[in-house]
């Protein structure tokens, strides 16, 4: 019985080590260093969106008529001018602190919707049906109808069209979060819970929401560029950001038009969401891992 | 098998349901009034009366949504409000080339996606692995627009190697094969992107299972490995991707068909919206349903040959 | 029993891993005659079936065999090319592995399965090699083999998918078969069917059999020969009678008194205290000094070296070094 | 003297205490199918089984796989609701009752389970699921809930320096370890061991069958002890109940069981044994095919269609549950005939 | 390649040079048909198809702004309130119905009888009875003087069908007419085919097969230029104008149009019937600006009724409020207009989106915070009409080209709640433009009109961004095309080079 005999009433107040989950997590993300680009990427973006005012020289709204559609590298507007005269680069930066917050609006509503619903389905087998019903419902659903609905009831505001796109994220993610909930609810520490008595809502979302994530936060990642993008088709209709606002996917739908012209207004916001796009798909693929204790990075 | 189909059968007829409510208080709550679209900004007031009063929509919402239900029970999808055409008529002409685009734009995004998938999987973490993600990545946030006028430029317009747009001659003709090329591409680019993204994931799983050492313990050759003892099992969860992907490209895909000038049902839809065509708004609508369902059961049934353990009773 | 099958010769098998070149087998060397079957016991982790693999060359893609040799009827196997391998496996070479559930591909018919390794390297016609299944699945006792041929494997019962996995891996008449802890997951009832049909089929086909087991009441049943590892070592190797009777070695000993005895209701379980150590745990000495009672100093400082207590009893000890 | 010897005889002095009562209890579980979903059969995963457990013993269960045991241990804490039946626990029914009600018996009924890799949530520190179950269970302050976490830790051979850890960072003898704290963090007087120390290598094995032991005796602890490990059970229980396809087939102590087994499918599993010596090698039997489908368990006996001495009589007439001696019941129509 | 200038006098099909045939035409429309009874529609793609199909009483000649009769011979007013109108003999629908009395009257009363639910049914509003006379001559008799009657009449709505194929088939999918084109085919929402019609009274035309295709997204029509898989394309965008140019296998054609683009202010809102702030408005909009970003494709006058436009003074041009920024500021500054958030509603369609991204940056210059308000067509009528908004542009394309028919419906009283979006009020302009209805005599309408329109502007009721040029691309081995101030074209003069 050696083992049983180790550390005989050991002190309570002895000081034990423990690194907060998220410090291991960074640790742990920080090796990846695909990872880290995309950090970087975002942290830029941030920044940028942050200190707007400092890294511009233009009025983002300021119109020049005469040096419109500039190209890029031209003096003084280093991105060029849309057809208004506008300076790209100020609209872009500018346009980083709406795109980013619709987008992560957008998702995350998105996704809180879809989890409760994937997670109601899964779990109770008698919720399952009436919900997968609503979920194709919402499936099959077109997406403007329902954003023409959504900004009917509720009024044209940013906010509200970011809950719009949030809807289309919901059955995705619901089917998602509902697929990994059936196969978690089966583990054997679920069953541990229950003997416990621990009550359905403590089960679901301390015990099967965090080993749901991974597949989460990869659908959350790559959700963020359809909802940038979305952003465009809805202000296309008039339901999106209200022009003069800088905003990356209404600078898409505007640059069309200017396609042969000035092909910079479409490509420069395109390459911004890319960017964006890309460092939150990597920086998901890393968190996932990083976020999985059995995962040796 | 015909008793899951039956209630799937079952399963739609609420869907459609809930569905065709929920696009009539849609259409009924959003601004907008048919009659002013049919009577244009010049029309008067007495002009817009009489429309109104032509198409019912005087009458109350329960009213109306009651007439509609009547008629659907009847068969009768009701006719357009704008062209007074019959709504099933105008989808039967529209819905052969949406399917023929989703089906080639299909094709494109499985060989293209599978393709990438498996190279990013079976060269994990190598530069190729970087470049096929970095490409689905793009793929994803490349707006259809832009390429779809990027590929016009570079194929119809400057190498004049394929038409420009229209998907008028029949798929089996040269020349339909060749006015297909450039929207399925187009199409089948961001469904290509999942597809290899969701391949990738699946193949690193499974190149790991038990019976894949089994199988090269039986001295298996490595590419046998791959194709048969691999890649059926891998497919099991992309074939969900592309069932869903493809009951979305069958309801119509707004913007390539606009960029392409394909007659489609996304165009129709989005055009009676933009018209408040109701009635046709909802029978497209339906349409679109009707066909993710029918996607996905078959995607269903596909699952039974895929995997047999899966079965129906 | 006769000629000599497979000779290991200190074989050293290690991965790359995040924390360096780790080796998971130190050192090994045996050997197999035919119609023999050795048993190779130990914990969970300490290198048995990173031996078994080393040995058909199936390692993980960051492990390898960096130094040592392999003989399979005298020739050298470790260092042949993929595609000479490759003719090996399943012909000459047979594995069958722990997990009946896992290890047949679940979207191929048992026949599909069964067919591949014939038509691969006896150059079957498909007909054929359905024939000839169907004479194996009949040998491994299978019921209704025509029937069973088109089916899927999740329509067999445990018992009966790993009785496939034999029929697969006996269907070329290999020398040698490799069997990793292949009754671990089945019941006692099932695993008395199998344990018999690998003895009853190795007598026939005089093959020689790898077996590994952490079940000592296997080990009884089928070994002729024992070999038990601890740490990526082999500590100890003897006839199966030696190695339970006479075991020499603190660790063999631990093991033996670890199992209960169904027979003895008196027996006092004895655990060895203390657990496996990881790979990248350094250690001077003997590896198994830290769980063991008898340990003394030069264990803790050396590394013991083989003793020979018979013929055919081998084991590394201090103890019995300073014994001898 | 053994400690399992000692404890026979404990028991055999006074008269023991009923803990659990067992009546009737069937699980069904419904098979679906057809347009609407209807039931179309039932996989009788349990079926009649009544027995009692008494204060301080250890009940071992074996059988096959898939012959009802986790399904029996499930349905005695709840987690599964019963097709039929009553479960008397400390002289109260408890099958019909409320999750809120039920609490109070939850503290003194818990399950260790068989995978150590699968039974913690692999994404909560150690300390943090152990304190958990103070959490719903008691209103401690989060100092004293960290004592007691503390404390349980050492009691079951761990130490304070893994408070923080997560499961993938223990060995599966220490995670087990930490299932056996969670189980006996509520001081319960009944443990179900659903498989326990299967998935543990021997030498781990022999540590926690130790601790198992030793806790027993400090607590006086009663263990349902499912298993298909003979030489375990044998090792570590008091009476055994040996169960085919959901049917109790034998039920005695360990001693008549082993010795004198009744059942001949008792006999056939004990034959079947692999004995962990070179020196006994005995001449076993050896029972032909698998378990039935327990969606269509044959008729009357429901061993018939394996058993070396069925007659005519066994696949017609279910036999009865007999107490063929004291403390030693059987279903069998030829009980105690040697089947070799 | 530009050929500019007014091809609207055509070269005719007289032989010479240009009179080859050509074997197909096609033409890419941004919209399909809605359908194709002149009756039933009212938006320009099906008018497009329509115009070839069928013909009108009367025409407005381009240039001289009078009207020519087309299937009618002649007219005559006994009275005010009668129009006598002798009709061309001998012409035939393209069933063979003979074109006749019966037919005028037949395709009116369809066209006024509200069960029809014509869409424009308005424009036959004023008419009270109509007569057979004989086989060629109907009478109309109208409720009051109506000035513009003619202008109504060569309205493609008011085009006349035939009444037997009327009743035994749908126009909508099989329109019969009598002009020079035959229907062939529509396959909705991809493309109407037309055939010359040999029958027609001036000779087939050149063009055999005239092919209406659509597509809808402008860039994929000019490609489609390009590569020659179309030969002509209209209302070329800003935009685009510059690739179109670039291209050497083309012809741009303009003309100044009839249809305009002006700014209006929510006179229902009190705050802006306030005519300081409507003053302050129009002196802080410079358009010559949005002149300059139209690449040529405007026409800077402040007059309401443009100058393709019957009513139309030179005097006008400039008789708005000129583009001030001080002033504007001065005004803004002392009214405190700068502390309103002004709703600047604007349609998600052509420039208007332009105009009022130019506009709300340079009312913010003057002082004025203005957000901009976008919503898609449809929504936009609705809001419109019902008033919630304080900025707003419209556009008129004044089809008929007459300046009663512009300022009766947008800015008349009677039309508060439909047509007059801007809700403007005033009864001094409501009588001159009832007046310039209920007038016969041209010389005095065009009188009438010109104080209506100078009324509006001093009132800074609108201002008028700019008027319309009208463009088409022709493929440049092509020649003969005929485009209409309004907008509408005609390809049956079409010849290969
Ligand atoms: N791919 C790998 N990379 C790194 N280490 C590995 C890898 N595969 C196995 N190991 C390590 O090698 C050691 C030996 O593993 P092996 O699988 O041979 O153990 P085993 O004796 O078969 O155990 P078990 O009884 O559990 O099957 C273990 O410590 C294991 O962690
Ligand atoms: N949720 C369920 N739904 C349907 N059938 C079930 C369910 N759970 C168990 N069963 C069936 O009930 C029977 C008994 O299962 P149980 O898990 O109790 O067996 P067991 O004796 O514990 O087996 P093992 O030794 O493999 O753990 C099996 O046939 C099983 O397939
Ligand atoms: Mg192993
Ligand atoms: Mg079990």
């Amino acid at each position: 019985m050696a083992e049983l005999a180790t550390a005989p009433g050991a002190g309570v107040n002895k000081e034990i080590k423990r690194e907060r989950t998220f410090v291991v997590t960074m640790k742990r993300l920080l090796k990846n260093k695909l990872a880290v680009a995309g950090l970087i990427i975002i942290v830029l973006q941030i920044g940028m969106a942050i200190f707007a005012p400092l890294i511009t020289f233009h009025d983002p709204v300021k119109q020049d008529i005469n040096a419109s559609e500039l190209p890029v590298f031209s003096e003084d507007h280093w991105l060029g001018t849309d057809n208004y005269g506008r300076d790209v680069w100020s609209r872009i930066v500018y346009g980083a602190r709406i795109s980013l917050v619709v987008g992560l609006i957008a998702v995350t509503l998105g996704l809180i919707g879809g989890t409760i619903l994937g997670m109601l389905g899964g779990y109770y087998k008698k919720l399952d049906g009436i919900i997968m019903r609503i979920v194709d419902l919402l499936f099959s659903f077109p997406g403007i109808l329902l954003a023409m609905l959504i900004i009917a009831i509720l009024g044209t505001s940013l906010v509200n069209v970011a809950i719009a796109i949030s809807i289309w994220s919901i059955p995705t993610c619901a089917r998602i979060v509902r697929g990994s909930v059936l196969s978690i609810k089966e583990k054997e520490y679920v069953m541990a819970m229950k003997s416990l008595g621990a009550s359905d809502l403590r089960i679901m979302f301390k015990h099967i929401l965090p080993n749901a994530f991974a597949p989460i936060i990869v659908f959350a990642t790559m959700r963020m560029a359809t909802a940038i993008l979305s952003t465009a088709s809805l202000s296309y209709l008039g339901l999106g950001a209200q022009p003069p606002t800088p905003e990356w996917g209404a600078m898409i739908s505007q640059g069309q038009a200017f396609m042969w012209s000035s092909p910079h207004l479409t490509i420069i916001p395109g390459i911004a969401i890319m960017l964006t796009v890309f460092a939150f798909n990597v920086v998901g693929d890393g968190l996932r891992d990083a976020i999985d204790p059995n995962m040796d990075i | 098998m015909i008793s899951m189909i039956v209630r799937r059968f079952f399963q739609l007829v609420f869907l459609l349901f809930g569905i065709s409510f929920l696009v009539f208080s849609s259409m009924y709550l959003a601004p907008g009034d048919p009659a002013s679209m049919i009577g244009g900004p010049t029309a008067t007031e007495s002009d817009l009366e009489a429309i109104r009063d032509n198409l019912g929509l005087n009458d109350s919402f329960l009213t109306q949504y009651g007439n509609y239900l009547a008629g659907i029970f009847q068969g009768d999808l009701g006719y357009s409000y704008q062209t007074k055409q019959s709504v099933a008529e105008a989808i039967s002409i529209r819905f052969p080339n949406t399917f023929k685009l989703a089906v080639a734009s299909m094709i494109v995004a499985v060989i293209i996606g599978i393709f990438a998938g498996l190279i990013s999987a079976l060269k994990h973490n190598s530069w190729l692995d970087v470049t096929s993600t970095t490409f689905a990545l793009g793929g994803i946030s490349i707006p259809n627009f832009w390429l779809g006028s990027l590929l016009i430029l570079v194929f119809s317009v400057n190498l004049q190697w394929l038409p420009v747009a229209g998907l008028a001659d029949p798929w089996y003709t040269v020349e339909g094969m060749k006015q297909l090329i450039l929207p399925a591409i187009t199409l089948g680019t961001g469904s290509a992107a999942m597809i290899a993204r969701m391949v990738r994931s699946s193949m690193l799983e499974v190149v790991r299972a038990d019976y894949v050492r089994t199988a090269r313990a039986k001295g298996v050759k490595e590419g046998q490995v791959i194709w048969i003892h691999t890649l059926k099992n891998a497919m099991i969860p992309v074939i969900t991707v592309i069932g869903l992907n493809f009951g979305a490209l069958l309801g119509g895909t707004i913007i390539t068909e606009k960029v392409f000038a394909i007659n489609g049902v996304g165009r129709l839809m989005i055009d009676a919206i933009a018209a408040r065509d109701f009635p046709m708004v909802q029978g497209s609508v339906l349409l679109v349903a009707t066909l993710f369902v029918l996607v996905n059961l078959i995607v269903d049934i596909v699952y039974t040959y895929v995997d047999p353990r899966i079965k129906f009773q | 029993m006769g000629e000599t099958l497979l000779e290991v010769k200190n074989i050293v098998t290690e991965f790359r891993t995040a924390d360096g070149q780790l080796p998971a087998v130190r050192d090994v060397s045996f050997s197999l005659k035919k119609g023999e079957t050795l048993c190779i016991v130990g914990e969970s982790g300490c290198g048995k079936s990173i031996t078994s693999l080393s040995v058909i060359g199936l390692l993980p893609s960051n492990g390898k065999i960096t130094s040592g040799e392999i003989l399979y009827e005298g020739a050298p196997i470790h260092n042949l090319p993929a595609e000479k391998m490759r003719q090996i496996r399943g012909n000459k070479i047979s594995m069958i592995f722990q997990e009946p559930m896992t290890a047949l591909n679940p979207v191929l018919t048992i026949g599909f399965q069964i067919r591949e390794p014939l038509m691969l390297h006896h150059k079957l016609s498909k007909s054929e090699a359905t024939k000839q299944g169907i004479e194996l699945l009949k040998q491994v006792g299978i019921p209704y083999p025509e029937k069973r041929i088109d089916q899927y494997p999740h329509e067999l019962s445990g018992g009966m998918r790993q009785r496939v996995m034999i029929a697969i891996a006996l269907s070329c008449n290999p020398g040698l078969l490799i069997a990793d802890e292949p009754t671990t997951a089945l019941d006692v009832t099932i695993q008395a069917q199998i344990l018999d049909l690998i003895n009853d089929l190795k007598d026939k086909l005089n093959m020689g059999v790898m077996m590994i087991t952490h079940d000592m009441g296997v080990v009884a049943e089928v070994a002729d020969r024992v070999m038990v590892m601890y740490a990526g070592k082999k500590v100890e190797e003897g006839l199966v009678e030696e190695i339970f009777n006479n075991p020499k070695h603190p660790y063999t000993i631990g093991l033996l008194n670890s199992v209960p005895n169904v027979d003895d209701p008196d027996f006092e379980l004895e655990p060895i205290p203390g657990s496996l150590p990881s790979l990248n745990e350094q250690i001077t000495g003997c590896r198994f000094h830290a769980r063991c009672k008898f340990a003394s100093d030069i264990c803790r400082n050396k590394e013991p070296q083989v003793v020979s207590v018979s013929d055919t009893h081998k084991v590394s000890c201090w103890l019995e070094t300073e014994v001898h | 003297m053994a400690v399992a010897e000692q404890k026979k005889t404990t028991n055999a002095k006074h008269e023991p205490k009923v803990l659990l009562e067992l009546e009737g209890i069937k699980k069904y579980y419904p098979i679906k199918g057809g347009i609407l979903q209807r039931k179309q059969g039932d996989v009788k995963a349990v079926e009649n089984v009544s027995l009692k457990l008494f204060e301080g013993e250890s009940l071992g269960v074996v059988g096959e796989s898939g012959c009802g045991k986790s399904t029996l241990g499930k349905a005695v804490l709840g987690l599964e609701e019963l097709t039929e039946g009553k479960i008397v626990f400390q002289d109260t029914e408890i099958q019909d009752l409320k999750r809120k009600e039920k609490l109070k018996f939850v503290k003194e009924m818990q399950m260790i389970f068989q995978d150590p890799f699968a039974s913690l949530n692999p994404r909560q520190r150690i300390g943090h699921a152990l304190e958990e179950v103070f959490t719903m269970h008691t209103d401690m302050s989060a100092k004293e809930k960290r004592k007691a976490v503390i404390d349980l830790l050492v009691e079951v051979g761990l130490k304070e320096e893994h408070f923080y850890k997560y499961p993938h960072e223990f060995s599966g003898g220490q995670r087990q370890r930490i299932g056996i704290a969670r189980a006996i963090a509520l001081n319960p007087s009944f443990v179900i061991c659903d498989e326990a120390v299967s998935a543990l290598d021997v030498s781990v094995q022999a540590q926690v069958l130790k601790l198992l032991k030793t806790l027993q005796e400090k607590y006086q602890l009663s263990y349902l002890f499912i298993s298909h490990d003979l030489g375990v059970v044998r090792y570590f229980c008091d009476r055994v109940l040996v169960m085919y396809l959901g049917n109790t087939v034998e039920l005695g102590t360990v001693a008549d069981l082993f010795n004198k087994p009744l059942h001949p499918y008792t006999q056939a599993l004990l034959s079947a044994i692999p004995r962990p010596s070179v020196n006994a090698k005995r001449k076993r039997v050896r029972l032909q095919g698998d378990l039935p489908n327990p969606a269509n368990p044959p008729s009357g006996c429901p061993f018939h269609t394996r058993c070396p001495i069925a007659a005519e009589k066994c696949s017609s007439e279910k036999p009865a549950w007999i107490e063929y001696e004291p403390n030693h019941f059987a279903a069998c129509h030829f009980a105690g005939q040697p089947i070799q | 390649a530009c050929s500019g200038g007014e091809s609207s006098s055509s070269s005719g099909s007289e032989s010479g040079g240009g009179s080859e045939e050509v074997e197909t035409l096609t033409y890419a429309s941004l919209t399909d048909a809605v359908g194709l009874s002149p009756i039933m529609t009212n938006d320009s793609a099906s008018s497009n198809v329509n115009e070839h199909v069928y013909e009108t009483l009367f025409k407005r000649d381009a240039e001289t702004k009078d009207f020519t009769p087309v299937l009618a011979e002649s007219y005559e007013n006994p009275d005010e309130l009668t129009w006598v109108i002798n009709l061309k003999e001998g012409i035939k629908f393209h069933d063979g119905t003979d074109f006749n009395a019966e037919a005028v009257k037949y395709t009116f009363d369809k066209l006024r009888d509200p069960a029809t639910a014509a869409p424009r049914a308005s424009l036959l509003e004023p008419v009270d009875t109509i007569t057979v006379v004989d086989d060629y001559t109907v009478e109309i008799k109208t409720k009051y003087p109506y000035g513009p009657f003619l202008a109504a009449l060569s309205h493609s709505n008011a085009a006349i069908v035939s009444p037997t194929a009327d009743q035994k088939q749908d126009l909508m999918k099989e329109p019969v007419g009598t002009g020079p084109f035959k229907f062939v085919s529509w396959t909705p929402g991809d493309q109407v085919v037309l055939e010359a019609n040999p029958d027609y009274r001036d000779g087939a035309p050149k063009v055999k097969q005239f092919i209406l295709k659509v597509v809808p997204e402008v860039s994929t029509a000019i490609s489609m230029l390009q590569a020659g898989e179309v030969q002509f394309i209209d209302k070329l965008p800003t935009e685009q104008l510059s690739r179109v140019e670039s291209m050497n296998n083309v012809n741009i054609e303009k003309v100044n149009g009839t249809g305009q683009y002006y700014l209006t202010f929510n006179f229902s809102n009190e705050e802006n019937q306030d005519p300081e702030f409507r003053k302050a408005v129009a002196s802080a909009i410079d358009r010559d600006a949005i002149i300059q970003k139209l690449n040529g494709l405007g026409v800077r006058s402040d007059s309401v009724i443009g100058p393709e436009v019957f009513g139309y003074n030179e005097s006008a041009d400039s008789a708005g409020t000129a583009f001030d920024l001080e002033a504007a500021k001065e005004l803004v500054e002392k009214n405190g207009y700068g502390d309103r958030p002004i709703k600047l509603l604007a349609a998600n369609r052509g420039n208007f989106v332009l105009m009022a991204e130019v506009v709300q940056a340079q009312l913010a210059e003057a002082g004025f915070d203005v957000q901009i308000e976008t919503m898609e067509w449809a929504a936009f009528l609705d809001t419109a009409r019902a008033g919630d908004y304080d900025l707003t542009f419209l556009s008129w394309s004044n089809v008929t080209a007459d300046g009663s028919e512009l300022l009766y419906p947008n800015f008349h009283s009677d039309n508060i709640g439909s047509s007059n979006r801007a809700q403007y009020n005033n009864p001094e302009f409501d009588q001159l433009v009832e007046a310039s209805r209920t007038t016969t005599d041209q010389d005095e309408r065009l009188d009438i009109l010109n104080q209506a329109n100078e009324l509006m502007l001093q009132d800074d009721a609108v201002v008028i961004m700019y008027h319309d040029v009208v463009t088409a691309a022709l493929s440049d081995n092509l020649e003969g095309l005929i485009l209409d101030p309004t907008g509408q074209w005609d390809v049956s003069k079409v010849t290969g080079k």
